[in-house]
């Protein structure tokens, strides 16, 4: 990273403070109020605040790109009230609650499934709606809730498309092995990810549990390295995607793929490793490149150039997210022509079925995305760049495989 | 004396009475203080009286929790209060043995080492309930609660908070008026010469740290049907250990009011105050703490205790965990 | 027929699981020795600790990203600057709640910094995982089948250069005899004349300079953020408890023991077990030795 | 015992007094330990305090030291005003306390609790030379130059506590019980030492309970009682007075 996007990454938060007071402010007759928590702070921030940045941007943009939104032959302006949940369960409750109580019908979600679940609960007794993309627990979505949706399919069906992809290599792997947090969603999806591999006649060689904070893998590539297996799949944080991919670099440990869900994509990935991430696959559940496109925003790639010439915390597939669940909002109250109807608003949101800037907007039965729809896409950085290698109809780029061993990468 | 009585029905009255003078998002708040103040009173036991920091008490809130989870679900009882109260007896229990069990050798441990050896058997605690694959704490567990008809869940754990947190109470009350309480007591003034004089610590120690274990794992049991679904990381948390610690201090360590006073302003100051804050309200708790030592070094109470008050419950006197 | 020479897959894996285990031993000592002083010496359990190592992971990676200072050169500025901080902070601040108050007063003074600082470090560098890269953070030397990264093998040269450094400066300069005479008998010190908050700024400060300098030396071995400040802390607390209180050999010891400890759990038990083994071998040595396996460097008196 | 006036003690008429206490007070978080400490140390002289347990003694000692900061009252050196100088400027100023209790730094060994005797300036440049003279006057330490403090007899630990003490170049030695808890041999070598260094030139601070012995070698005395002095005189006056000899001599 050189200076100038050192000094702008660092300085993007303080940037950013005083618009968080403003959104709340301007409140007119004809509003929209969105509302909930987001981790800023504790275990959960990184993550939590990308979906944050992405419901600003979104409300951002509806409020001063397009004047509000017209609803029922009105321009109605959005306005959003989030707060820290600090990651805490017990706070997150108690804020949540609160909004309940003034009145607040459209709520967007935490990030981590510890929040999302308790604070879902108390919205869907409340008979409120919540849109959230940051909860993939399977639970969620099967006790039976009608007011719950989420952008991505639940964990255990998260692993759909990527294990579709491998079937697309040549030469075909045989062998996978996974490294995963020890947390409930990384856990779940890389179960359900190795169960499906299984089936689809992949040998998973070893799955190998790790920590929440870990400081040191060493040990975990040394039984890659002792396995060799074709394809290592890691289900981990970000931090610790870094950290296996550094010191895979420095022990020299090579696999023909490394398929990383959460790290290849984000700016501090490609900070740390440089050139060594190229020929990382990760997950994406969008990508600016999608040919996608919808009645706000416009396309995939106009929503990036939004957000970059107005945000200048490094954008992920989590503000699209974020900012999807407020367009899965709006779409479905144009539907219904009012935005107090929650009835009305909560079966629109069940029965839509609408191209976005996102991607195709439809959740199942149950709230969770379609997991073919709304699963995610698989990227491969390629010189520098994150390019779209699955979904072949999105593809912006071929697979590289067998990816080159490390000291070759350029 | 009846006095005594008439406040205290007073204050029972207040209790029952007040949710039907607040909107929901107050009645969690008043919830989440009878829990929290109810925590800092079962960790004062050790922790004032006894002069025995823990640092660790979070322990006992996920011992519970998974206990009384694990309980129910083995024996398939049916959601409802009696599985609620099964539960959150098993999990008191439970609680209750694991202490009683380590209360020997934990408790020859003194100062900084046991609150160290606390934390550490948090942390042990809290690996294995997420990592061993049997206790599910990784993916998290599920506790139902089955609602009498037409109460909503923040008013009906607003009830079973405040029974427990009464409880908790008149428990203390009663630890600290016995001989039992001015054991603990002569603990913490000097445990070598409490000893020679013929003072049983050891079995004052290990019935102590059981009390307040069993306090806690009740606590921690109804915190997780309060919740629903929790993992490991929604109850095994240093800061539940960290608070209970904090709000004794700032309250007054050692008094029965000093953790429920100290509970309240920092509850008062985190949920309502400091809660809409957004980036700033970790900066602000921090601010208020150092704020509150540098001023109220006896904590609130010491503030209206007066100088007896602060000769017998000052930090001083409770400070041995160097 | 297997050559004799050579040694089976068995004994290479304990032999690599060993190496690892002592440099990551190496790094954990690094960043527990200032801890280790001011516990030792002044009875403070700083929960700012953290803080400071993370704080100089940020600062040795503003002084590489503005100025292409390298990491290891950037723990000497870092050291020095964070020796002064450390100074007015015990004395503006902690030295004044423990005064006021008393000596547990002062974990709650470390606890409210440590969120507040915690909440500007993430105002200021955002809560996003942080690395410092510099050129040689991919290489690796190798015997045979054994691996082991550069980084890190230059983190363990640089703690053991650091706690000799200490373990120098306490037994062999006045400066040093000061700060241990002070900590064991802070009346008498005073007596002979010593400047005992002087001297105890100094400590405090001397522990911080530690601290953040290994923070330096962590920021390339591994990714941080202002939310692995408590990691520090809490690891910190592990390895001087193992090791005893004070000592630079207590902290390398139980930094060692630590790591070879969390590896060979790693390796044969699985990496997610490693957490559940490093406390209970924590709480077991409490139980068996509390003392450490050094002892206390500034005698019984604490 | 009636209370001494302060003017009885007189502190201006000592023009020899090279330290005075003029009406000290001290409480210990509002339990009084000292109400009224008043007495004169003459330049060259061996001045002993006596008093019962809980007198006051110590208290008052450590305020002369500057370790503890009176609540009422002055301290003159010289006819200075210290009253408010922390304990390690006193020392510079040339008092030393040699504190009840020995304190000496247990995991230090005998040569480096003599070097940190000599942290103040006055007398870091006779350091080697002090440190001769230390262990000329007790051999037993000099063989013991590199064993650890806390390894030693009580006995040897009061030698060290005085040798740390002379380090500091002082004019003024201030002893606080040095012969508590140790043997009739010892004790008297002690005493015969404080006869020495008083010979040397050093003013010496006296505080026993001891107090026969104190007395045959004090050329004055001040009586502590419940925190304030009661009685001064010569040692030998006092020794001979039916009060003092009923309070601490058995009443013969």
């Amino acid at each position: 990273m050189d200076r100038r996007s050192f000094l702008k990454a660092t300085g993007s938060s303080v940037v950013l403070a005083p618009a968080v007071f403003s959104s709340q402010a301007n409140a007119q007759d004809a509003t929209i109020q969105f509302a909930g928590s987001v981790p800023m702070t504790g275990a959960a921030s990184e993550t939590g605040l990308n979906v944050k940045f992405g419901y600003d941007c979104a409300v951002k943009f509806i409020n001063e790109k397009m004047g509000g939104v017209d609803i029922g032959g009105k321009k109605h302006r959005v306005t959003l009230n989030l707060f820290d949940d600090a990651s805490d369960p017990a706070r997150a409750t108690s804020l949540i609650q609160k909004q309940v109580d003034e009145g607040v019908n459209f709520f967007l979600g935490s990030f981590g499934s510890n929040i999302v679940l308790p604070t879902c609960a108390i919205t869907e007794a409340a008979g409120r709606i919540m849109v959230q993309a940051g909860g993939g627990s399977d639970l969620i979505f099967t006790q039976g809730r009608r007011r719950v949706f989420g952008l991505f399919p639940r964990a255990s069906r998260q692993f759909a498309s990527t294990a579709a992809m491998f079937k697309t290599l040549n030469p075909q792997p045989q062998t996978v092995m996974f490294i995963y947090t020890n947390d409930a969603f990384s856990k779940v999806s890389a179960e359900g990810a190795s169960k499906e591999l299984e089936a689809a006649g992949y040998k998973v060689l070893n799955s190998i549990a790790l920590p929440a904070q870990v400081s040191d893998v060493t040990d975990a590539l040394g039984t890659v390295r002792a396995a060799n297996p074709d394809i290592l799949v890691c289900s981990t944080h970000d931090a610790t995607s870094i950290l296996i991919a550094r010191q895979m670099v420095a022990t020299n440990t090579n696999v023909k793929m490394l398929y990383q869900t959460l790290g290849p994509q984000t700016a501090a990935y490609v900070e740390a490793l440089g050139k060594y991430a190229n020929g990382v696959v990760g997950a994406s559940y969008w990508d600016e490149n999608a040919k996608y496109k919808g009645s706000i925003f416009g396309s995939a790639k106009d929503f990036a150039e939004y957000y970059r010439a107005n945000f200048n915390r490094p954008l992920t597939y989590h503000m699209a997210s974020g900012a999807g669940c407020i367009v899965a909002y709006v779409e479905a109250m144009k539907k219904v022509g009012n935005v107090t109807d929650r009835n009305a608003i909560r079966d629109a949101l069940a029965g839509l079925d609408l191209e976005t800037f996102y991607g195709r907007i439809k959740f199942t039965s149950q709230g969770d995305g379609d997991p073919v729809l709304l699963g995610p896409m698989v990227v491969q950085r390629q010189k520098g760049d994150l390019a779209v290698v699955y979904p072949t109809e999105a593809a912006t780029a071929p697979t590289l495989y067998p990816a080159l061993p490390w000291q070759d990468r350029t | 004396m009846t006095m005594r009585i008439f406040l205290l029905l007073g204050t029972l009255i207040v209790i029952v009475l007040l949710p039907q003078f607040l909107a929901p998002f107050h009645i969690r708040v008043v919830q989440l203080f009878f829990f929290t103040a109810a925590l800092a009173l079962a960790w004062n036991v050790m922790g004032g009286l006894a002069g025995y920091w823990s640092f660790g008490h979070t322990v006992f809130i996920g011992m519970g929790a998974f206990a009384a989870a694990h309980f129910v679900a083995k024996l398939g009882l049916p959601a409802g209060p009696l599985q609620m109260i099964a539960g959150i007896v098993f999990g008191a229990l439970f609680c209750g043995i694991v202490a009683a069990i380590i209360a020997y050798p934990i408790l020859r441990l003194r100062g900084i080492y046991f609150a160290i050896a606390m934390l550490g058997i948090g942390q042990v605690a809290a690996e294995l309930a997420n990592n061993v694959g049997w206790f599910q704490g990784d993916v998290g567990l599920f506790l139902e609660t089955a609602l009498p008809d037409g109460v909503e869940p923040e008013r009906f754990f607003y009830y079973v908070f405040a029974g427990l947190f009464l409880f908790t109470w008149m428990v203390s009350l009663v630890v600290m008026r016995s001989r039992f309480g001015y054991g603990l007591l002569a603990i913490r003034e000097d445990e070598d010469t409490a000893k020679m004089l013929g003072v049983p610590t050891e079995q004052i120690k290990a019935f102590g740290f059981t009390i307040s274990a069993v306090l806690v794992g009740m606590l921690g049991a109804t915190y997780a049907y309060s919740l629903g679904y929790f993992t490991a990381s929604s109850v095994f948390r240093i800061d539940f250990s960290l608070n209970m610690i904090i709000y004794c201090l700032i309250g007054g360590i050692g008094t029965l009011a000093g953790p429920v006073v100290g509970a309240a302003l920092m509850l008062l100051l985190t949920q309502i105050i400091l809660g809409q804050l957004l980036e700033l309200h970790l900066l602000a708790t921090g601010l208020v703490v150092i704020l509150i030592v540098l001023t109220l070094p006896n904590g609130v109470m010491g503030l209206v205790g007066g100088e007896a008050f602060r000769r017998r419950f000052s930090m001083r006197a409770g400070g041995k965990a160097r | 027929m297997r050559d004799p020479h050579f040694p089976d897959r068995q004994a290479m894996l304990i032999i690599q699981t060993a190496l690892n285990g002592l440099v990551l031993g190496g790094v954990y000592s690094l960043a527990a020795v200032g801890f280790s002083l001011i516990f030792g010496a002044l009875g403070i359990v700083n929960l700012t600790h953290g803080i400071f190592v993370i704080c100089g992971a940020y600062a040795a990676m503003v002084l590489f990203h503005v100025f292409g200072i390298d990491p290891f050169l950037a723990t000497v500025p870092v050291a020095i600057a964070f020796f002064f901080i450390g100074y007015a902070y015990q004395r503006g601040l902690i030295q004044v709640a423990i005064s006021r108050a008393s000596l547990v007063a002062s974990l709650l003074v470390t606890f409210g910094v440590a969120l507040i600082m915690r909440n500007l470090l993430q105002l200021v560098f955002s809560p996003d995982v942080r690395t410092i890269t510099p050129s040689y953070s991919f290489s690796s030397l190798t015997f045979g089948s054994l691996r082991i990264d550069i980084v890190r093998l230059i983190a363990v040269l640089v703690s053991i250069v650091f706690l000799l450094l200490m373990a120098l400066v306490l037994s062999k300069t006045a400066f040093g005899r000061r700060i241990r005479a002070t900590a064991q008998q802070p009346l008498a010190a005073n007596l002979s004349g010593v400047n005992v908050p002087h001297v105890l700024g100094q400590t405090f400060g001397l522990g911080a300079a530690f601290a953040a300098a290994s923070g330096a030396v962590l920021g390339i071995v591994q990714p941080f953020s202002p939310s692995s400040e408590d990691f520090w802390t809490l690891n910190a607390f592990i390895v001087v408890v193992l090791g005893g209180v004070g000592s630079p050999s207590g902290a390398l010891l139980g930094g060692i023991l630590l790591g070879l400890i969390s590896s060979f759990t790693a390796q044969f038990i699985g990496p997610s077990y490693t957490n559940a083994v490093m406390f209970l071998v924590l709480v077991i040595m409490l139980l068996i030795r509390p003392q450490g396996l050094l002892g206390s460097a500034f005698g019984e008196s604490r | 015992m009636a209370p001494v006036k302060t003017e009885m003690v007189g502190v201006e008429m000592s023009m020899d007094a090279v330290l005075v206490a003029d009406s000290l007070r001290y409480a210990y978080r509002g339990v009084p330990a000292a109400t009224d400490i008043s007495f004169t140390l003459a330049q060259g002289s061996i001045t002993a305090l006596i008093g019962a347990n809980g007198a006051g003694k110590t208290t008052s000692v450590k305020m002369l030291a500057g370790a503890l900061l009176p609540d009422g009252g002055r301290i003159l050196y010289d006819g200075n005003d210290v009253t408010r100088l922390p304990a390690h400027e006193v020392v510079e100023l040339g008092v030393t306390l040699v504190p009840e209790g020995r304190l000496v730094f247990p995991a230090l060994t005998v040569r480096e609790n003599l070097q940190i005797g000599a942290t103040a300036r006055r007398a870091s440049a006779d350091l080697d030379r002090n440190m001769e003279r230390t262990f000329d006057l007790f051999p037993r330490l000099a063989e013991r130059r590199d064993q650890y403090a806390g390894t030693m007899s009580g006995g040897e630990q009061q030698m060290l506590a005085i040798g740390r003490g002379l380090m500091a170049n002082p004019r003024v030695l201030i002893l606080d019980e040095p012969s508590l808890g140790l043997s009739p041999k010892i004790v008297a070598q002690i005493f015969a030492l404080v006869k020495r260094l008083n010979g040397e030139g050093i003013s010496i601070l006296l505080v026993e309970q001891n107090v026969n012995q104190a007395l045959a070698i004090a050329q004055f005395a001040f009586v502590l009682e419940k925190g304030r002095v009661v009685k001064s005189g010569s040692g030998a006056a006092l020794m001979k007075d039916p009060a003092v000899r009923e309070a601490f001599l058995g009443g013969l």
